[in-house]
């Protein structure tokens, strides 16, 4: 690539200056507060090359946090951008690559590691096991994420972001339309995440299926435990096409095929079905875990179990194949038969009536409850009214003739903002407060928490609500600025006021961590909330020990913990402890992962040396890994004791 | 019971906490669901609801029909769950407690079963909308069944819109005009990026895509002058490719297509090829006689842009460079146009849509 | 879980399968070169074959339904063969109808 | 269930470990990942088959014996995999090593004929650039031969592993995934065989 020095870091927009300038002066204090603190040694010995699911979901989640910051600014970004008609907050360019970065960011570096952090931490805790059923994996899938991440982040500082939208559109992204490496970062960096999350998959997938504890069978699972297992089978077939899509436009790009292009009689409709054959089962990866969420909290704070269970599997299952046969809605424009168009409308409608059917179980599991409203509570409850108003939008749009007028059109952007910001992220709010005292010993503060709550609920719907008009009134999304006389400006205003309620939201939620850390007072029993009806909360201590569960528990029906309290039964009573096998931590995947973001940061700049470099860096360290016999090591009973006898003390 | 264990009841504080939370939450639901009727009044009606041709109509009607069954929905589950939380909130006297409910059969086969006529009952116009929607709009009276549709190929440029009107051989770019009563065929195309044509008072959005050719049917009914833009993001000029549609009685749209044979300049292909470059066009709008089917149709070679490029000698740069000028040479400089290039796309029999639909086996 | 081949068993399944798909595979290359049928037809009955070796080789060869997961391997499996037909026949058919692709070869 | 330590001493090495068992189905759940990864190619070659643009079609350019070579070659060596297994269940673990070379001998020579194939296509002026059918090609086979490549390489380090450690719990299940593997990339070619030359041929 004809890139010249001078072009490498980008240079002469003040946002981004001052972005440099902080994330220099934020490294610099992190490396001298871990120099001073003498903290070096920690970080790495206890946190990065841990494989302790519990830490791996911490350091997904401290990321994803990080990320809903990054996402956050660029939506703020946009909305300052669009609050008045032909603003010049931003030049189109900068404004492109703010809403494409948004997207990437929010859905595959935010909301996916938010809830995969969750996943992490909770499930094997759910299942009574002692940790995934490959720790090693766990942590590379971490490093990968976490690489794959930092690779597409540094764009906006080095080289240029890309700017094709979310979806990289071809021919708009093949070389001809999108020169620059910013497209690049998009691939690679999407592609490095990407193999994260089919690692992720498997092994979740495998751990629920093999490592429940005694007398769980699957109809006995929690049903976050559920919606992860179905999560992780939905990952395991829809990536493998992310994978392949993402290299073959790299191919396009890099190395000279011409599969999307203009060139060659290439097709680039192909990366449009390519991208949402995975794009579709990815919006039920996001959703699927929030619904399981959601049901744990509200059948804790109702205290009731959930309402109708087993149909809530049944439809659970419906979706995973149903997510697999949806994927044209997302282009009814593009000109297919009307034959096919019809196929994927049905289909499409279809898929609200499981969803449909869980909502009803959501409200008649209060139903006949003792509802309290904590903070956990507050953001599930206003999961459902939002999440329905996304979801009939949804089926309006499923129906493709109705589509041709809503498709590329705010009406879309506030449907799928609906129901991914009332869906996943209210269950990361709700599933974070609600497992906050179980990670970290005491729960956050709950008059702030509701301060949060309801200047984000309000803010979220002043934000988006309006949108849906807007995008009835013919306002298309992507644009960056808009004229006078479109009649925009006035709902386009109110919205921007939303995003920032939504902002300052998320600053007080911050705040909340930070006072709660000084303030809150420390959890002295396993079960925070005093009605925790699965196995997390029945672990001696708020936060688990690094083995989970000093004896594991058995399990005769649902909510075992529920079950365990009613019966009176003490889990820690039992004394008769067993030596426990535990895995060894291990340094390989972090290494790896960084060579594959030092290949991966040289192919966006074609610099195919590094590329090759970082591939010997990787298969070595594979060979290494193969050779590594390493069984683990066994904690003793002494030490089991003690830790135990320490506990909540 | 178990329950009445002091470890699960919560402080009397926090239950006071909770009543006010309810109180605050009851207003939020009613006033979301008073916002929709609100913001209709308050605004004037949206484009796509106050269609002005057969082919929005159809669609304004299903969304019509969509909002009622759509809203009904909402009303339902804001009103149980209304009801349901001010009804078993948590308080001193919970009788009503239940625990032992988990599930009712007779309940799970109603809450599946109307959704699914739901579905069904949508399902029907929509699958009829979407075949009818492929065909141009039935004529209204006998003598306008005679006509057949106007066809205008809608080519999209990064980030202008160039029409061709093949029978009447005349080119526009970023504006046209059509006469209202008669269905429109669009032959939608695009000499690079995928775009959309979309044009909300008369009917919805299609691509245009390099080396396809979609076809869109719209009609006007009513004269004006309508918005119209490309809906898909195209790149930096995005914002700027939109058109106006100038929608006029059969007599002016005549007498505007004979004013441009008669005084609008003859198109050549530098020119064209000019236009290939990207960027929003300077001039606003602009008409020619003469198209640019006797040298090209995008939807038969989607190459043909690159190779304008390098002809005129432009090249795609980083968004980034600091150097982002152009050198394009001028029409004497290159001997490609000094030559008859002609292919004339426009004699090919180009309605075989059918064709298309029939190759696959 | 499948009964053990103990030391000095001759290896019968293996030899059996392998010829099975030698047979096949010289079958199909047959019916693709030597015969004039239309494409379509050749193309379902050499894919029938393919379909019929790969079992071939998942079962005897893979062993995969053996072992205490036999059923959730063997299911998974099923899902991934599932997941293929919807992402290649769903593919064809959208890249096929509808749009006029009119490309200079054509 | 999961934590039962009891291992089993009648079943075959490679399940005995908890270790082993995991890893096994582990495997074979990315082995579904696999799946959906090929088809995606494979609807990917088939959407844009006919599109050659102005270079030749697979009609022009393919041969058939060097095919049919090439097809026997995997297939044999599937089979000879298959044995190492049997030899493997049978605690033999000379007769693994031997029949493993021999399996990866076959497999470099599958590797060295699709090396050929593509050589001969490049001299011959056909490329990744030269339409978006060739583009897909090279890309779906380019895969499966990745695939076996790293298949041999891998197979190599664990008959390293095995010569110094012999046949254990461990070293077994390694052997038995890696064999699921190099069977798995048997059954891929099948397909590719198929639909990619037999058809590319007929048309």
């Amino acid at each position: 690539m004809d890139l010249k020095w001078n072009e490498f870091i980008i240079t002469g927009d003040p946002l981004i200056l001052g972005a440099q300038i902080s994330i220099l002066l934020g490294s610099i204090a992190a490396v001298a507060a871990l120099t001073y603190f003498k903290k070096w040694t920690w970080l790495w010995k206890e946190w990065l090359t841990s494989v302790d699911h519990k830490k791996l979901g911490i350091m997904y989640i401290l990321s994803a946090l990080l990320m809903l910051f990054r996402g956050g600014v660029d939506g703020l970004m946009m909305r300052t951008q669009l609050a008045t008609p032909n603003m010049e907050f931003l030049d189109p360019q900068h404004y492109n690559e703010v809403f494409s970065t948004h997207g990437v960011i929010m859905i595959i570096f935010m909301a996916m590691p938010f809830l995969i952090g969750l996943i992490n931490y909770i499930v094997p805790l759910q299942i009574g096991a002692r940790d995934v059923a490959f720790p090693f994996l766990n942590n590379l899938s971490f490093w990968t994420f976490f690489v794959g991440m930092a690779l597409f982040n540094i764009s906006f500082i080095i080289g240029g972001s890309p700017d094709a939208g979310w979806t990289g559109y071809t021919p708009l992204a093949t070389n001809d339309f999108s020169p620059g490496p910013g497209q690049n970062y998009y691939l690679l960096g999407i592609q490095i995440a990407g193999i994260g999350t089919l690692m992720t998959g498997i092994n979740f997938f495998v751990t629920i299926l093999k490592m429940r504890t005694k007398g769980m069978t699957l109809m006995k699972m929690s049903m976050f435990t559920w919606t992860t297992l179905i999560t992780m089978l939905i990952i395991i077939f829809a990536f493998p096409v992310l994978t392949v899509a993402l290299a073959m436009q790299t191919f396009d790009r890099l190395f000279g095929s011409v599969l999307f292009t203009l060139h060659g009689d290439g097709n680039p409709m192909l990366w449009v079905n390519l991208f949402w054959v995975w794009g579709h089962p990815e919006v039920y990866i996001v959703i699927l875990p929030a619904f399981g969420i959601f049901s744990e909290i509200i059948s804790t704070f109702a205290r009731k179990q959930l309402f109708a269970y087993k149909a809530m599997v049944v439809s659970i299952v419906t979706i995973s194949v149903l997510s697999f046969l949806v994927w044209v809605h997302h282009f009814f424009t593009m000109g297919n038969s009307a034959e096919a168009n019809s196929f994927f409308s049905i289909t499409t409608m279809a898929i609200s009536i499981p969803t449909g059917v869980k909502i009803f179980n959501w409200l008649f599991t209060m139903y006949r409850g003792r509802i309290t409203f904590t903070t956990p509570m507050l953001w599930s409850l206003a999961f459902i009214p939002n999440f329905v108003i996304g979801g009939v939008t949804g089926v309006m749009l499923a129906m493709a003739a109705a589509d041709y007028q809503y498709h590329n059109t705010y009406f879309l952007v506030s449907h799928f903002h609906y129901v991914l910001i009332s869906g996943t992220v209210f269950a990361c709010f709700a599933g974070l407060i609600y497992w906050y005292p179980k990670m970290f010993g005491h729960k956050m503060n709950e008059k702030i928490g509701k301060w949060v709550f309801w200047i984000f609920i309000i803010g979220f719907n002043v934000c988006f609500f309006p949108q849906y008009f807007l995008g009835l009134d013919g306002m298309p999304r992507r644009i960056s600025t808009y004229l006078p006389e479109d009649g925009w400006t006035g709902l386009n205003f109110i919205s921007t006021v939303g995003a920032f309620l939504m902002g300052l939201a998320f600053i007080i939620f911050v705040y909340n961590i930070y006072y709660s850390w000084r303030y809150a007072p420390r959890e002295k029993t396993g079960d925070a909330w005093g009605l925790g009806r699965n196995l997390e909360w029945a672990t001696s201590s708020s936060i688990p020990p690094h083995y989970n569960f000093a004896v594991l528990p058995e399990v005769t029906g649902l909510d075992p913990y529920w079950d365990m309290k009613e019966k009176g039964l003490d889990q820690q009573k039992n004394v008769d402890y067993k030596p426990i096998h535990m895995p060894s931590n291990s340094a390989v995947p972090a290494i790896m992962s960084v060579l594959m973001g030092f290949a991966g940061f040289g192919l966006v700049f074609h610099w195919y040396w590094m590329g090759i470099v970082g591939a010997i860096g990787i298969f070595i360290t594979m060979i290494v890994r193969s050779f590594d016999y390493n069984d683990g090591y066994y904690i003793s009973v002494e030490e089991i004791k003690e830790t135990e006898a320490k506990a909540n003390k | 019971m178990q329950r009445e264990n002091g470890t699960f009841v919560n402080s009397g504080k926090e239950r006071k906490g909770s009543r006010r939370m309810l109180k605050k939450l009851k207003p939020l639901s009613l006033l979301l669901f008073l916002a929709l009727p609100l913001m209709l009044a308050g605004c004037s009606t949206p484009e796509v609801l106050d269609p002005k041709g057969p082919v929005a109509s159809q669609q304004s009607d299903l969304i019509i029909l969509s909002i009622i069954f759509m809203l009904t929905i909402v009303a339902v589950v804001f009103v149980l769950l209304t009801i349901i939380l001010v009804k078993y909130r948590e308080r001193k006297d919970h009788d009503k407690y239940s625990p032992e409910l988990h599930g009712s059969m007779l309940l799970e086969t109603i809450w599946t079963i109307i959704p699914i006529i739901i579905v069904v009952i949508l399902a029907v116009p929509t699958v009829r909308t979407i075949y009818s929607l492929e065909k141009a709009p039935e004529p209204k009276s006998a003598e306008a069944a005679s006509e057949d549709p106007l066809v205008i190929h809608a080519t999209s440029i990064n980030w202008k819109w160039v029409f061709t009107y093949p029978d009447e051989d005349i080119e526009t770019v970023n504006y046209l005009h059509i006469p209202i009563h008669r269905p429109v065929e669009f032959k939608l195309t695009s000499a690079d990026s995928m775009a959309a044509l979309w044009i909300p008072s008369l009917g919805g959005q299609k691509y245009n895509m390099a080396g396809m050719q979609t076809t869109l049917y719209l009609q006007a009914d009513e004269a004006g002058v309508y918005d119209g833009r490309n809906a898909n993001f195209t790149g930096e000029g995005f914002n700027e490719q939109r058109f106006k549609v100038y929608a006029e009685e059969e007599a002016d749209y005549q007498q505007w297509v004979e004013e441009v044979q008669n005084s609008a300049p003859e198109l050549t292909q530098y020119e064209y090829d000019n236009l290939l470059i990207p960027g929003v066009y300077d001039d606003g709008t602009a008409e020619f006689n003469g198209t640019h089917l006797q040298w090209i149709d995008h939807s038969k070679n989607a190459e043909y842009t690159l190779e304008a490029w390098d002809r005129l000698g432009y090249e795609p740069k980083n968004p980034h460079a600091k150097d982002k000028s152009q050198n394009i040479l001028p029409e004497d400089e290159i001997p490609y146009y000094q030559q008859d290039n002609t292919v004339d796309y426009s004699d090919e029999d180009m309605d075989n849509n059918e064709h298309a639909h029939a190759s696959h086996e | 879980m499948s009964q053990q081949t103990k030391k000095g068993h001759f290896p019968w399944k293996h030899i059996i399968g392998f010829l099975i798909s030698i047979a096949l595979t010289l079958v199909a290359f047959a019916t693709a070169l030597w015969t004039d049928w239309s494409s379509s037809t050749i193309f379902i009955i050499i894919l029938i074959f393919a379909v019929i070796q790969a079992a071939l080789q998942l079962v005897m060869f893979m062993h995969m339904t053996e072992g205490e997961d036999g059923g959730l391997i063997s299911g998974n499996t099923l899902f991934g063969f599932f997941i293929a037909i919807v992402i290649i026949v769903g593919t064809y058919w959208l890249m096929t109808s509808g749009h006029m692709h009119m490309g200079m070869s054509m | 269930m999961a934590h039962d330590h009891n291992v089993n001493p009648n079943a075959p090495l490679e399940y005995q470990s908890e270790v082993g068992r995991l890893n096994i189905t582990g495997f074979w759940t990315f082995l579904g990942a696999e799946i959906a990864l090929f088809s995606t190619l494979f609807a990917s070659y088939f959407a844009l088959q006919s599109r050659v643009g102005d270079g030749p079609t697979s009609t022009e350019m393919f041969e058939a014996g060097l095919v049919m070579i090439m097809t026997m070659l995997l297939l044999t060596s599937s089979f000879t995999c298959g044995i190492a297994i049997h030899e493997m269940r049978a605690n033999n673990v000379k007769g693994v090593i031997i029949w493993m070379i021999i399996t990866l001998i076959l497999g470099a020579g599958f590797i060295g004929y699709e090396l050929y194939e593509f050589v001969h296509y490049v001299h011959e002026g056909v490329t990744l650039s030269t339409s978006a059918h060739w583009s897909i090609f090279f890309i779906l086979l380019g895969t499966h031969g990745l695939h076996v490549s790293i298949g041999i390489g891998w197979i190599i380090l664990l008959l390293i592993q095995l010569a110094r450690r012999g046949l254990t719990p461990k070293t077994a299940s390694k052997v038995f995934i890696s064999s699921l593997y190099w069977h798995f990339l048997d059954v891929v070619w099948i397909f590719i065989f198929t639909c990619v030359y037999l058809m590319g041929m007929v048309s």
